[in-house]
């Protein structure tokens, strides 16, 4: 929960203590280096260079190719579920398999796609980087990790083979039915799924060990965490929540498995099952929601914070101004962290738990929409009076503003009871979570592909190509959910194969959702495009300088780019002030990178460093 | 470009609005006492929608006035303290605005009325039962392992408050017109959710404990029943009624409700002619 | 940053504003190894938290008796039950490899390889020992007549959480009892006056390792304090 | 805080004192005698929750502070630990209710007699 940040922290940069061995007038001083240079893994075979890569940019792209890899099955997946709702004439799918497409978009956009892509992929690859480090600190646990989360991988894909077919219990896995007759997947399905998921959590947290470990020891000289990119802020808050919060999942995972091969009652209650009577008896199926929720909820700002983050550096650098309130940003993503530990049974409001709960939660979920919507003050203040370049990232993080504000805004309407009595398990709820999860997050994805692409590959992506995949991409999600939330208050319920007639249900509901759904298809062929530009761009795409969007922070100021292994060459950088310093008065360029001294800037008026 | 932008991100919000207003989709009209939900969601409405308008057109503002200019420079200015307050505050007020009425309301909801009179609803994988208290206006208690065929219910035998409890072995149920009921909800196998959309109220059945809310039902009508806790396969299909009767046919409709003792009549009796027709 | 440095910085709860607020690193002075050890530990210490809550709420919450761990874990000695016996000796026992664990760590610092290296043999032994007494009881249990998913003696969680719970510690406490052995044949060896590049890390020996080692050791007694209140007291 | 450092300059850390150790090492003998007594003795009700409470605490007190070398250590690092269980509190907290409000209503629905 990172509370350590209860005490206000110093930003100014008088360097305390060490500062008075310095000759107080040399304006440059850093502090003295307190750990000696990284010792490096060198890697001395193709095995150990291209597949068990120690490099922790390397294992980044391994992470983000195999995430997006499994991010277009959920994608895939996601179009079966939209066919079948729209023209269930077609007959396209089983009420089974319906289920367990569901279950497994679900899961695999959470947790395979949005969370390794961030903590795995971004985080590999921009933590040592923007944190002027050589590595991570234990590359051998890092690349462990990947592997790890490669094999969860493929335990889940196997699950869509085996007898059964995969887990039909929805991504929340609630027992009894998750493990009983009736669910798809009840055998088989549901064990591979959990045991996925304990393999998910052990690889995570070897990694997530890693990055927090680097960002909290192994800073560049100069950089206090009070000058870190907020980028690196997201996903180190993120880091800690998973890392908090995961072990509420891998025990109920444990549990569950239990239940379903031992026979033990810990979720299950004396129960018929088909007509005939179980053994267990005594359990409670709602300690398994509390324990899901209290896992689950941080895990849905574990994929919000990185997007947080990076989306102010975006919105800063293509602004060509620094990001407003830097300090209160800082605080609000690690108040929104330690908030989400206290909110989570704001999922359960209508699950049966102590009604007098919903007191206690209600107050507590809309206390954690003060912080964000500070966030959200501070990233349009940030465009107030700047100078706005419209660039690919640029658009991705505006259109994310929308987005999010859309999605924060209903989730209000969820996390006030009363107001989620009657929209709780509707389409009302998917809507919510698809703008603030599904779009927003995802548009910052790939905002962030398009700004760090160069970084990478050392060419720029197209721009045209981008354009068309923005304004579809944007448009049409956006087209997707908005109509959405209407169907939910109409009542329409969430998980549902087919409404079918109702006598309170209007067939223009139905034609609405054929509307969403051709927009969902459409949205997805847009996705090809961007495939394809990155596959081609990786060869052709223009070149690109060394630091194409003028930014600031350091990952930009590797003697290579793409960086080589070590990222520094001889010596790691000294960095002298935040990563905001654009447009400073009386500075020649628009920018000032951090490892910019002061020396070479003297006219310039810094405020903040 | 930027001009293109600014419209586009307009035309969105404009055309967010316009979608709520016009569009053909919005909530069943409220037959139940909890209106106050339907309020709450408006009020909400004002509120975010307000905030959400604000915003969108201080987005597109900026993106058309403050785009990029060679020759201009971005204000430099990392932050302003007082400013930050007062959005704090008002974010906090706007938010107590919100909360407030809502736990007035849901303390409403959980607070059941001493004279509702209980129902019971027995869900199971994929359909509804029904349970009336009887003339003693108590529910008898029950046991998963008394179910039985003989006793589908699962009323517990040695129960004596369970004699006269009237069973509803169909998925249709029905409510007197203004009078407050107290749905004591029942599962016997996986959670399910007993929900009327135009009733608003809502909770999930699990099994191992009972769950509960309360309504009074303010317009007759004949409702749809559907579930809303995902429960497997059948979940999509699990549907039931609900019909809210005037008192005289609400009267009829009860009478022809079996009670338990004659169901366990009936049934041994069933048993007999069944057992006689084997021996033959 | 050396001892010497870290002594001249400023103490107590200023000492927070000024480490996290300062460069480079934001504990001073604690290797990486170990501040890894302490997260990871903070992490498994949501683990058991969950595992305990999971036990308080389940045996909470059911309406059949809960059997009476004190006359369940009873142990004859001479003819005479005596309540826990067993589970006595094996607090004993923990807490002694708890003590000489630390007594390893003294005498790793002090780069003293043939008493560090005694102790944590000794500590191994001590763990081991404790599994032993472990699986005992589990057979004791088993033979009774209580499974994971019943139980003769009442309520059948009891059983479930007994089994998991314990389970689950006496793993963490096999893995440790591996770790201890490996490290005394690396401290007998000399890797760690040498720095002697991992086998898989290719990382340089350090005494550190032995400290962090200690610290699962610690947290794994810490840990079974809480089972020993929570299963065997409550 | 540190009053134990080693003088010894060649040492790159502080070690402390053994007798530290055998101290904290008798006390959680003796301490773990008295939670054994708490159950020899049969104490019911609030008095025995409390007392295994108390020793519980105090041993993991000990073992954190000396054995641990929490003690020692800067508070950055010992607040960054201690702060995240109140997270853990309030699901305890949480918890207690919720185990009272489902076995009310399994006794009130469910247990003839109650
Ligand atoms: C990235 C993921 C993400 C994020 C960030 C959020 C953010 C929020 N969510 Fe959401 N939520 C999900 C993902 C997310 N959610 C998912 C996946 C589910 C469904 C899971 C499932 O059941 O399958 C869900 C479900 C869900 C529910 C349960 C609904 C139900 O099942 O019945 C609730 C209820 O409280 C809720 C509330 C909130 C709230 C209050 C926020 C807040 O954090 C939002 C705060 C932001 C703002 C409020 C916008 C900015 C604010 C302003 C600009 C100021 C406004 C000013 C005034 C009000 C004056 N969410
Ligand atoms: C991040 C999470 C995420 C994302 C991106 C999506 C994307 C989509 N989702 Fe999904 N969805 C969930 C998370 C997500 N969903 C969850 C948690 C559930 C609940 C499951 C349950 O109930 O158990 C759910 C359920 C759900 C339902 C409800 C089913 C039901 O209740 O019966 C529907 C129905 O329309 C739906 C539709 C879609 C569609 C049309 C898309 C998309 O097609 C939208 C358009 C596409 C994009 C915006 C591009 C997305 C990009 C990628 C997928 C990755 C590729 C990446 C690169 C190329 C870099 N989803
Ligand atoms: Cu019953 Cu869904
Ligand atoms: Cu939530």
């Amino acid at each position: 929960m990172s509370d350590e940040h209860e005490h206000k922290l110093e930003a100014k940069s008088d360097y305390t203590a060490d500062a008075s061995s310095v000759g107080a007038s040399d304006i440059d001083a850093v502090p003295e280096a307190e750990l000696p240079d990284q010792d490096l893994y060198h890697s001395h075979s193709w095995w150990t260079t291209y597949v068990f890569s120690q490099d922790a940019k390397y294992i980044g792209i391994q992470y983000a190719l195999t995430a997006i890899g499994t991010g277009l099955l959920g994608l895939v997946l996601s179009w079966l579920m939209r066919i079948q709702l729209a023209f269930p004439g077609l007959g396209l799918l089983e009420p089974a398999a319906y289920y367990q497409f569901v279950t497994m978009h679900g899961m695999i956009m959470v947790i395979y796609l949005l969370t390794a892509l961030f903590l795995g992929g971004f985080g590999n690859l921009l933590i040592p980087l923007m944190c002027g480090s050589r590595d991570m600190a234990f590359p051998y646990v890092n690349m462990l990790s990947y592997w790890a989360f490669v094999v969860a991988v493929l335990v889940l894909l196997a699950s869509f083979f085996v007898p059964g077919g995969p887990t039909g219990a929805g991504w929340t896995l609630y027992p009894p039915q998750a493990i009983t007759a009736g669910t798809p997947g009840s055998n088989m399905g549901i064990i591979l799924m959990l045991i996925s998921l304990i393999l998910f959590v052990a690889g995570f947290t070897m990694g997530g060990l890693n990055y927090i470990i680097t960002v909290l020891q192994l800073r560049a000289r100069g950089m206090t965490l009070m000058r870190m990119p907020l980028t690196i802020w997201g996903i180190f808050t993120a880091t800690v929540l998973a890392l908090l919060a995961f072990p509420a999942l891998l025990v109920g995972c444990l549990m569950m498995t239990l239940d379903s091969m031992l026979g033990t009652s810990f979720f299950m209650p004396a129960m018929v099952s088909m007509g005939e009577k179980l053994s267990y008896d005594g359990g409670s199926p709602i300690l398994f929601q509390h324990l899901f929720w209290f896992f689950g909820h941080p895990e849905v700002y574990i994929v919000a914070l990185p997007a947080f983050g990076i989306v102010s550096d975006l919105l800063s650098v293509h602004a060509r101004k620094n990001i407003f309130g830097y300090r209160m940003m800082v605080w609000a993503i690690v108040g929104i962290g330690a908030l989400s530990f206290f909110v989570w049974a704001h999922h359960m409001y209508v699950s049966g738990m102590n009604p007098w709960f919903g007191f206690f939660f209600a107050t507590t979920t809309l206390i954690i929409a003060v912080p964000t919507a500070l966030k959200v003050y501070n990233w349009i203040i940030t465009l107030w009076r700047a100078n706005i370049q419209l660039t690919l990232p640029m658009l991705f993080s505006l259109a994310f503003i929308v987005t999010f504000l859309n999605g924060g805004l209903t989730g209000l309407f969820l996390g006030n009871v009363t107001v989620d009595v009657p929209l709780s398990d509707t389409y009302f709820v998917v809507a919510h979570f698809h703008m603030v999860m599904g779009i927003a997050p995802i548009l910052v994805v790939f905002g962030a592909i398009y700004h760090w692409y160069p970084l990478i590959t050392g060419r720029m992506l197209n721009e045209t190509l981008g354009k068309i995949h923005f304004w579809v991409t944007f448009v049409g999600s956006y087209a997707i959910y908005f109509p959405m939330h209407y169907q939910g208050f109409v009542g329409v319920p969430r998980r549902y194969f087919e409404i079918y007639e109702s006598p309170y249900i209007e067939t223009s509901t139905l034609v609405l959702n054929q509307f969403i759904t051709i927009a969902a298809l459409i949205v997805g062929a847009a996705q090809l495009v961007f495939l394809y530009n990155i596959i081609t761009s990786a060869r052709l795409g223009k070149k690109s300088e060394k630091n194409p969007w003028k930014a600031n922070s350091l990952e930009w100021h590797t003697p290579q780019m793409p960086p080589e292994h070590g990222n520094w060459g001889k010596e790691t950088p000294k960095v002298y002030r935040w990563a905001y310093d654009y447009s400073v008065p009386g500075a020649k360029e628009d920018y000032i990178p951090q490892n910019v001294p002061p020396s070479e800037v003297i006219g310039a008026k810094v405020e903040k460093t | 470009m930027p001009v293109t932008v600014a419209v586009a991100f307009l035309l969105i919000t404009v055309g967010s609005v316009v979608f709520h207003f016009w569009s053909p989709w919005w909530w069943t009209e409220v037959a139940s006492n909890w209106g106050g939900m339907d309020d709450t969601i408006i009020l909400t409405f004002w509120i975010t929608g307000f905030v959400f308008v604000v915003i969108c057109l201080f987005v597109s503002y900026c993106v058309w006035k403050f785009a990029y200019r060679k020759d201009r420079i971005a204000e430099y200015k990392p932050e302003d303290n007082k400013l930050e307050k007062r959005l704090t505050w008002i974010t906090t007020l706007g938010v107590a605005a919100l909360l407030a009425p809502g736990l007035v309301v849901w303390n409403n909801y959980v607070t059941v009325p001493e004279n509702a009179y209980k129902v019971e609803v027995f869900a199971y994988q994929w359909g509804w039962k029904y349970r009336l208290p009887g003339d003693d206006g108590v529910l008898g208690k029950t046991d998963i392992r008394y179910i039985s065929d003989e006793n589908p219910f699962g009323l517990i035998l040695e129960d004596p408050n369970g004699k006269d409890d009237r069973l509803v072995d169909g998925d249709e149920l029905h409510l007197l017109l203004d009078r407050s009921v107290k749905f004591e909800l029942r599962t016997i196998d996986v959670l399910h959710n007993f929900y009327v959309p135009q009733f608003r109220g809502k909770m999930d059945m699990v099994p191992g404990i009972i769950t509960y809310y309360w309504i009074t039902p303010t317009k007759t009508g004949d409702y749809e029943v559907l579930c809303a806790e995902y429960c497997g396969s059948g979940h999509y299909a699990m549907r039931g009624r609900v019909i809210v009767d005037k008192e005289q046919d609400y009267k009829k409709w009860e009478a022809k409700q079996i009670t338990f003792e004659k169901m366990l009549v009936q049934n041994k009796k069933n048993k007999n002619l069944q057992l006689a027709k084997s021996n033959k | 940053m050396d001892q010497s440095s870290i002594e001249k910085l400023p103490k107590g709860w200023k000492s927070i504003p000024n480490d996290l607020g300062s460069d480079q690193t934001a504990f001073k002075g604690v290797q990486w190894g170990k501040a890894m050890m302490w997260i990871f530990l903070l992490s498994d210490t949501f683990i058991f938290s969950c595992f305990l809550i999971s036990y308080m709420k389940g045996r909470a919450s059911t309406v059949v008796e809960w059997p009476n761990p004190s006359e369940v874990f009873a142990l004859d000695f001479m003819g005479v039950p005596v309540p826990l016996l067993l589970i006595a000796i094996m607090t004993f026992v923990l807490i002694t490899s708890s003590g000489t664990m630390a007594l390893a760590v003294k005498y790793g610092y002090e780069k003293n390889k043939k008493m560090c290296g005694w102790f944590i043999l000794l500590t191994a032994i001590g763990g081991l020992t404790f599994v032993g007494m472990q699986a005992f009881e589990w057979s004791k249990l088993i033979h009774e007549g209580v499974r994971p998913w019943e139980n003769p003696f009442g309520a059948p969680q009891f059983g479930s959480f007994f089994f998991m719970i314990t389970g689950f510690h006496g793993t963490h406490v096999s893995i440790g009892v591996i770790f201890l052995f490996i490290f005394a044949r690396k401290v007998f060896k000399g890797d760690f006056d040498t720095g002697k590049r991992g086998y898989f890390t290719t990382m340089k020996s350090d005494y550190v390792a032995i400290e962090i080692l200690g610290l699962y050791w610690h947290f794994v007694d810490l840990v079974w304090v809480f089972i020993f209140a929570f299963f065997y007291l409550w | 805080m540190s009053d134990n450092i080693d003088t010894n300059k060649e040492k790159k850390t502080s070690t402390h004192k053994i007798g530290i150790y055998l101290w904290i090492w008798g006390l959680l003998f003796v301490l773990s005698f008295f939670s054994y007594m708490v159950d020899w003795y049969q104490f019911q009700g609030l008095l025995r929750w409390t007392l295994i409470l108390i020793f519980m605490f105090l041993k993991a007190g000990l073992i954190m502070a000396f054995f641990m070398h929490l003690f020692w250590e800067r508070y950055a690092l010992v607040n960054v630990l201690l702060w995240p269980m109140t997270a853990i509190a309030c699901f305890v907290g949480l918890m207690v209710a919720e185990g009272k409000y489902t076995v009310f209503t399994r006794f009130i629905y469910f247990v003839l007699g109650e």
